[in-house]
């Protein structure tokens, strides 16, 4: 397979977070690790956004994949990583493969409140599910790779090394994605679907693989923070949690493939830090972050590097 | 046969507003075929219909000899017919380029690939020179919302031909174009349909416009097939001339 | 468009990279300096519906404690100033957010902060995601409110962890314990829980250690509200229809008072009685809305079942200056764990002035007897890393000319009465009738 | 047969605050297209201002019991007005024209505002403000007992849909709105000032927020979050009702309402999912809700 300059650039970018990793302090290498499983989450909003669709129900599939990693390890005693994510995958990908059939059916405000509603059935039946800690949860077992079992205390690193080169690997084929023709035919989609039919294409077609291809890819990000954080409950699939991939989502705009990781580590720094400055009003500085981007950077965090911003203001 | 096009007893309510009663068109191969009606004469709705973007109430519509009724406009673009539309259904934020490259790979295969990149050089290859037949390769690589309306309207019709369909339906091809600029956009799009051979059916407000170029005028009047002949002989009919152009100079009275 | 902003457009992630890499050393760069202070990170509800009935009142008894505690204010044995001489710095944190962003601060506050401890955790979900990671990253930990009877199941041999408030199971068997004194002839018994964990496990617990204590009471009725709903119409109907005797609830917060508010408003609170086990948290604002007689607790010898020692009255004192209200239980909790901590550090054995390792404060936790504001703490449990203590239910008591609600008819029992032994979960010791338990 | 009685009082009740909540919500979807997020706000901001000012006027018995209703019902009002008018004027009027979803986003940065605002003023201690509900005791219908001051909820529910229902069909201003939400340009062609309206629209939507909030607060406890809590539930009602329809919200709120009594009596486990099962049914059969209307694109 040949590489493009960008994609040798982002495998680059991930060597060298992956080599920063060894010589960061721990904390910053876990809050890496989880604002990167969160990045590929809102890499499904994303990939949703660019076909027009706004979903508020993204933490359904955020969810499934790491309850399904939590579960496998639980009951079913697998504990190897790839293994565990592939379940993970695999159930997301079976459940878009069914919500897919309706969800494809509609369109903006509808499409948002939907998504939300099926995130929300799921967190009603995790919180009623007693054998799954109810609203409590329940702790993911440690796992190994391929028979390696991580020393204590070194589990956190290789864990990073191992996200980091997923992330590496998802950003080359997704930047692949947003230019192949199903890419091009999601925003094709979002600015005239009328068109896309009567050009011979069927856009639910397109957006039913791409609902899937998003959630596989929400699932992956939902597996990782089983794994990292150690312990899931049903807040993954709570709205709130789905409104703040959405705000990642524009804070780092879907304009290139790297802008969800980079506004999901920001974001992750930005809030931890205001989390301790200002504990009682954090809240409030994330809406005026909010506000401010889409004011002034509507095309979110990347149009500071290209100079969309002003061509968009001109 | 060559008879592509044919619909039977063709009607269509919304609610309580007839806008098809009893419409019966056979077009034929290598036809170019006028529709003129006044607004609300129901010939967007005639389009639609045949297009599978409306379900007829009542009727038949048969495309080279098959019924394509309750097909969705998709499968009827697949099966060979292509249109354009009244106001340019294009892909704004997009450039020119990429509009003809979603076109081009539309027409190649209904499952679009996920990895292998859209532009390749052969699309480029197709888009480029269905600029160049139009004309309009200096857009190529604007974004389309900074391109004038009639270059729009080309590219409209353009996207409707890359999938080389055997008919062509264009819906007013030069409205919301300046006067002057008409016949210079009609020229254009005959020429370059002629090259295509393919059975055109326009709609058209300007008279002298489709005297122009048409072999045969579909007159429509509140859903109604009106008349149906050569050019000259529907122009002078009585009906037509009371109820579509309003009178024999009416068009170039309103021009003046 | 110029030219640099063409040469930026081919490079954007050039610049990217930049920004980013420039974030990361910035953030890299803010390190807690070692100042030679204890530093405790406390962690609670400062935000969401948690904060008003459980969050606040903790983070400021937090605050009373340490600034008593850092001028030696304090009444005996607890009055060396701050934790063995050093003085106390302490760091707030919200636990809104979910257990994954708890996990992810925990780990800020350990590694990047360098508390020498972490004191908090009401939600316990987020108990037992920190535990685990409090183990790996050796950080002494004191978990002041959750109630998970899981935690030390699934922490089977804890190190750093402790727990200084009880298991959740206490309260329900206390519940049941002081219903088989002061209304041993009740028949029916109707349960309205919120939807989720703690609402599940409470009314598990009673209903089966009603079956062992009191086996001519049948379950008619049980409710299963979703959290927050703030409206219990439909339920208190669904209730009232079934004409109980008995009412238990393990809500808390704001539903619990809108609940009894309402359900006193339709008259099934006098027809009733309700048992509430959080109750006592609100003993403050019912005013005249409960009935006299409505049974509370207060999840432990905690608020108004505090014993009258003279740690509790310069606690309760103090806070009442402060706050211009009692403590209720919440602020006992946290002012328990924070006096264990003390007392394990100051009892590490190290020179007057350091501050002792996580490992050697641990140590001396382990199994500990210290003296708190709800009396003596045995660290009994869990291998000596669970407290245990009594549990102390009453009724409620409006006096109308001070305008105060208090309790009466107290009944207490000791820790040994309704704590499991180790080894044996709470239900399948409730199951089992209780064996080895110790009652007054 | 008693509890079936108790459904139907229950459902109704809770039905008639359903529609409390959801009417805002729907009133401003439906002229302006913006599905407010931070209604959740306003209704837990008439909450506060009424739970802290009654409780103020109460405990410090400054007035009248008749009184006392009446300055719930005012301040909400007035807090209404304001929240709206700032919140219209200052933010929203510059963000008009936006795709609709960008303002559900734009609503959500405030409820994220909203929400730690209303933290700095009232802080996070719950606000209690029980008298009115206490006030007005209780009626025994058919041996069962119903707080009257829900029975006055039920009313003033009905008299406000049938108000709002009468000021968009029979009235002037009612007609203009109409043209304003059957297509903007043409109404805007006419003369007609919709600014102005939409300025009308979003206080007035704002108002019955904090209103439903300040007749709520006498009956529960008021705290921070309450407003998340609730817009979820207001959603799902216009939803399920078709969004922008005053008779759908009604419906709806009546559904929900109904479905959600009869799981509380009959089949306590499927309460959580009666709300968004019900969503999820009539979207299926109906996407645009039960009383929304399709608009087909003209090409």
């Amino acid at each position: 397979m040949r590489l493009s300059k960008t994609e040798l650039i982002l495998l680059g970018v991930a060597v060298l977070l992956a080599a920063g990793g060894v010589i960061a302090p721990q904390w910053l290498v876990f809050l890496l690790t989880m604002a990167l499983a969160k990045a590929m989450v809102v890499q499904g909003v994303v990939m949703q956004m660019r076909a027009g669709l706004v979903t508020f129900g993204q933490g359904l599939f955020f969810c499934v994949g790491g309850y399904a990693v939590g579960m496998s390890g639980h009951f079913l005693n697998i504990t190897d990583l790839a293994l565990l994510l592939l379940i993970g995958v695999g159930a997301a990908v079976l459940l878009a493969m069914l919500l897919g059939l309706l969800m494809t059916r509609y369109r903006e405000i509808f499409f948002a409140m939907l998504s939300l509603a099926f995130s929300m059935i799921l967190y009603g039946v995790l919180v009623k599910s007693s054998a799954l800690g109810s609203t409590d949860g329940f702790n993911v077992k440690a796992w190994t790779l391929f028979g390696w079992t991580p020393a204590s205390g070194q589990a956190p690193l290789a864990l990073f090394i191992i996200i980091v080169a997923c992330s590496g690997l998802l950003a080359v084929l997704l930047h692949r994605y947003s230019r192949s023709s199903a890419g091009m035919m999601c925003e094709a989609i979002r600015e005239n679907e009328v068109r896309v039919e009567y050009l011979g294409q069927s856009p639910r077609w397109v957006l039913y693989m791409n609902y899937v291809a998003a959630a596989a890819v929400s699932a992956l990000g939902g597996g990782f923070m089983a794994l990292s954080a150690g312990h899931i409950d049903p807040e993954m699939a709570y709205w709130i949690t789905s409104g703040e991939f959405v705000f990642i989502a524009l804070l780092g705009g879907t304009a290139h493939v790297a802008a969800p990781f980079i506004a999901a580590i920001l974001f992750a720094v930005v809030r931890t830090y205001a989390i301790e400055l200002v504990p009682h009003s954090w809240q409030m500085i994330l809406g005026f972050t909010l506000l401010a981007i889409i004011v002034f950077l509507p095309k979110g965090l990347w149009s500071l590097f290209t100079g969309q911003a002003r061509r968009a203001k001109a | 046969m060559n008879c592509i096009l044919e619909t039977q007893g063709l009607c269509k309510e919304f609610g309580a507003v007839t806008a098809a009663k009893d419409v019966n068109v056979r077009i034929h191969k290598g036809e170019v075929v006028g529709v003129i009606g006044s607004n609300g004469a129901g010939k967007t709705t005639f389009i639609n219909m045949v297009t599978g973007y409306l379900k007829p109430s009542r009727g038949e519509i048969l495309f080279n000899g098959q019924s394509i009724i309750g097909r969705t406009p998709r499968a009827i673009t697949r099966a060979g017919m292509a249109r354009s539309f009244q106001v340019a259904q294009l892909f704004p934020q997009l450039s020119v380029l990429d509009n003809l490259l979603i076109a081009v790979s539309a027409a190649q295969s209904p499952f679009p690939s996920l990895l292998a990149p859209m532009r390749n050089a052969s699309r480029i290859a197709q888009a480029d020179a269905i600029l160049a037949e139009f004309d309009i390769s200096r857009w190529r690589d604007t974004q389309v919302t900074a391109v004038p309306q009639g270059v729009r309207k080309l590219i409209d019709i353009a996207m409707a031909l890359i999938g080389d369909p055997q008919m062509l339906l264009l819906d007013e091809p030069t409205s919301g174009v300046s006067a002057e600029e008409k016949t210079a956009l009609m020229d254009t799009v005959m020429r370059v349909v002629a090259q295509h051979q393919v059975t055109v059916l326009f709609v058209e407000h300007d008279m002298d416009v489709v005297r122009r170029y048409v072999s045969r005028i579909l007159a429509f009047y509140s859903g109604e097939v009106l008349a149906d002949g050569a050019p000259e002989a529907v122009l002078a009919n009585a009906r037509v001339q009371e109820f579509v152009t309003g009178g024999p100079n009416a068009h170039k009275r309103a021009a003046q | 468009m110029n030219n640099s902003k063409k040469s930026m457009l081919k490079h954007p992630l050039a610049f990217a990279i930049t920004a980013a890499g420039l974030a990361l050393s910035l953030s890299a760069s803010v390190q807690a300096a070692e100042n030679g202070k204890f530093r405790i990170g406390v962690v609670t509800f400062l935000s969401g519906p948690a904060a008003g009935p459980f969050g606040e009142p903790s983070a400021n008894a937090a605050k009373v404690l340490v600034e008593g505690l850092n001028k030696g204010q304090l009444p005996a044995p607890y009055d060396k100033i701050g934790i063995n001489g050093a003085e106390i710095e302490v760091v707030i944190i919200d636990e809104a957010g979910g257990a994954a962003k708890q996990v992810e601060e925990f780990r800020n506050l350990v590694q990047r902060q360098k508390v020498d401890a972490v004191v908090g955790y009401i939600s316990s979900g987020d108990c037992l995601a920190i535990a685990p990671v409090a183990e790996e990253l050796g950080a002494m930990t004191v978990f002041y409110d959750c109630g998970t009877s899981q935690l030390f199941k699934e922490d089977k041999t804890p190190q750093y962890v402790f727990r200084t408030s009880l298991d959740a199971a206490v309260d329900n068997i206390g519940a049941a314990r002081y219903l088989s004194k002061v209304r041993p002839d009740a028949q029916k018994v109707a349960g309205i829980q919120q939807n989720y964990a703690w609402g599940q496990d409470s009314w598990s617990d009673f209903t089966h250690s009603m079956e062992q204590l009191m086996p001519k009471a049948k379950v008619v009725e049980s409710q299963m509200p979703k959290v927050f709903q703030g409206q219990y119409g439909a339920e208190i109907s669904a209730i009232s229809v079934k004409r109980p005797d008995i009412i238990h609830s393990s809500f808390w917060g704001g539903d619990m008072e809108a609940l009894v508010l309402q359900a006193n408003a339709r008259g099934l609170l006098e027809d009733a009685t309700a048992v509430l086990t959080c109750g006592e948290s609100a003993i403050d604002r019912y005013k005249d809305q409960a009935p006299n007689g409505m049974i509370i607790g207060g999840r432990g010898p905690f608020g108004a079942f505090a014993p009258d020692n003279a740690l509790n009255r310069w606690f309760k004192d103090q806070y009442q200056t402060a706050y211009k209200t009692a403590p209720t239980y919440p602020a006992s909790k946290m002012a328990q764990a924070i006096l264990g901590l003390k007392h394990a550090a100051e009892n590490a054995k190290v020179e007057p002035g350091k501050i002792p390792a996580p490992l050697e404060i641990a140590k001396a936790f382990k199994g500990a007897t210290f003296e708190s504001v709800s009396g003596t703490v045995k660290m009994a449990r869990a291998d000596g890393h669970q407290a245990m203590q009594g549990i102390a239910y009453g009724e409620y008591q409006y006096d109308p000319a001070s305008k105060k609600g208090g309790v009466q008819n107290v009944i207490a029992f000791s820790g040994e009465c309704v704590t499991p032994p180790d080894g044996t979960t709470a239900l399948d010791w409730i199951k089992a009738g209780f064996p080895g338990a110790q009652c007054n | 047969m008693m509890s079936l009685f108790a459904v139907l009082i229950d459902g109704t009740i809770y039905a008639s605050w359903l529609f409390l909540v959801a009417a805002g919500l729907t009133v401003i979807y439906g002229v302006m297209r913006i599905l407010n997020m931070a209604h959740g706000s306003f209704y837990a901001i008439g909450a506060y201002a009424a739970a802290s000012l009654v409780g103020w006027y109460f405990n410090n018995g400054v007035g009248p019991v008749w009184a006392g209703y009446l300055l719930m019902l005012g301040c909400a009002l007035v807090a209404g007005l304001i929240v709206g008018l700032i919140i219209e004027r200052g933010l929203l009027r510059f963000m008009y024209g936006r795709d609709e979803v960008l303002m559900v986003i734009i609503t959500y940065a405030l409820l994220l505002i909203l929400e730690d605002t209303m933290k700095m003023i009232w802080g996070v201690n719950p606000y209690f403000a029980y008298q009115p509900y206490a006030e007005m005791g209780r009626s025994a219908l058919a041996g069962l007992k119903v707080s009257n001051y829900d029975l006055m909820l039920v009313g003033i529910s009905l008299v406000l849909g049938l108000g709002l229902w009468l000021w968009l069909e029979r009235t002037h201003q009612g007609k203009v709105l109409r043209a304003v939400i059957h297509d903007r340009e043409v109404a805007m062609a006419m003369g007609v000032n919709v600014r102005r309206m939409f300025t009308l629209v979003f206080v007035l939507g704002t108002m019955l927020g904090t209103l439903a909030g300040a007749l709520t607060a006498p009956a529960i406890s008021v705290v921070p979050g309450m407003g998340v809590e609730v817009i979820v539930l207001a959603f799902a009602v216009v939803v399920i009702g078709g969004m922008g329809s005053i008779e759908g919200a009604a419906v709806g709120a009546l559904l929900v309402g109904l479905s959600r009594a009869a799981a509380v009596h009959y089949a306590p486990e499927f309460e959580l999912f009666v709300i968004y099962g019900v969503m999820a049914l009539v979207l299926a059969v109906r996407p645009q809700g039960l009383f929304g209307r399709v608009l087909a694109r003209k090409i």
